[in-house]
């Protein structure tokens, strides 16, 4: 299945979009799509266990994903 | 309470005045500002970017805690995103309580969770004119092995 | 540093614009407020008299302090006197600090020293048309048998 | 000797006065001066041992005052 995946500020840049599409298999789970990200060209450059927000909640590598579902790879963040 | 991520300067003065109710006998105001200086290095400015909606989520959640935590609905926090000049506040945490002690808590709980959890991120713009995305240092970086743009750890 | 004992209302915001720098990343402003109700009782003002010689010595002293302990020397206080309405601010302590932890702290031991040390006193005035004394419940405090006002320990 | 004394608050109402003149003897101390205050009218309000500031400093009860010195019977602050 395709999911659409959100991408921001440094990450963005190594994997040159802040939004792309995504193959993971079904059933795939949080750990599937990082798995495929760091498939990507770029991908070596994340690290082997960026934190995943699934629908703008953290989730944990076994949380399921489906088509549908807002997925963004969120960087350590810097605020304040 | 009220929170927001919002692409204007912020008003210190205003979101104290938010806070001010006759019963409250404290009112604490944290306001963080872009230094010209990080690490060594002279900064110019600061970039800063959201994920808006997830951000403005956990940032209400945060400031409930807080309110549950420390007995007050008198706590506003307001995120600004953009490029940011010297010495520009990038948050203002406003904070009214009955009393001093809880207004110290609530506040101090508010800035060290968003700077945990609210996906807000950095690049400073340096006076050399290069810049980096800049992290908080507790999380997994980029690996800055043959990037343009390097990602450092720093502590505010 | 800058210290003052004042009779004029306080001006927060003012407060924070004198210890904001370019090189501070954090800024606090806490702002002590007549409330509405202490004790149970109904408060509409309170009265503010100082030893006003001392009063400006040992402020200034807690401040130095703050400073050389907390490493900045980025810290406002003014203290009002005179009769207060409910909601007016009472002290202003203003920090401004690279880090945010050493504002938190210099800013709380700047009014837990102020409130022990500083020869200030207030009578609070309530609805019923009474007024008394209010004293911190750190020292010894009037007698109040045969007094026409009393003397409470109350503590904000 | 003759020494001023200064009186705020709830002290200088159970004393009647914001300041008052004080017979204490030569070579007194700051005890001398509670001494003599709790004598006075009023005098039994007061706390057993009340806070003493010479010159505007926080004074032990062992200080020693001289004429001229300016002396201050400090009530519980309740600043902030």
């Amino acid at each position: 299945m395709t999911l659409r995946v959100l991408l921001f500020a440094s990450y963005a840049d190594v994997l040159g979009a802040p939004e792309i599409a995504l193959e993971v298999p079904e059933r795939a789970t949080v750990q599937d799509v990082i798995a495929s990200l760091l498939a990507r060209p770029g991908g070596d450059r994340l690290p082997p266990r960026p934190l995943v927000a699934v629908n703008q909640a953290y989730a944990s590598p076994a949380t399921p994903v489906m088509p549908g579902d807002e997925v963004a790879v969120i960087p350590p963040v810097a605020g304040g | 309470m009220r929170t927001a991520i919002v692409e204007r300067p912020l008003d210190a003065a205003g979101l104290l005045r938010e806070v001010s109710r006759d019963a409250n006998g404290a009112a604490l105001v944290f306001v963080g500002t872009v230094r010209d200086v990080n690490d060594g290095r002279a900064v110019t400015g600061i970039e800063y970017s959201a994920y808006q909606a997830m951000a403005e989520r956990e940032l209400a959640a945060i400031v409930g805690e807080a309110a549950g935590r420390f007995g007050t609905d008198d706590i506003v926090v307001e995120h600004r995103i953009g490029t940011l000049g010297l010495g520009e506040a990038s948050v203002v945490i406003a904070v009214g309580h009955p009393r001093r002690g809880a207004a110290y808590e609530a506040s101090r709980y508010v800035i060290e969770q968003l700077k945990q959890r609210v996906p807000i991120w950095k690049r400073e713009h340096y006076a050399d004119g290069t810049r980096e995305w800049v992290h908080a240092g507790n999380g997994a970086a980029v690996d800055p092995v043959g990037a343009g743009e390097t990602v450092r750890e720093v502590s505010r």
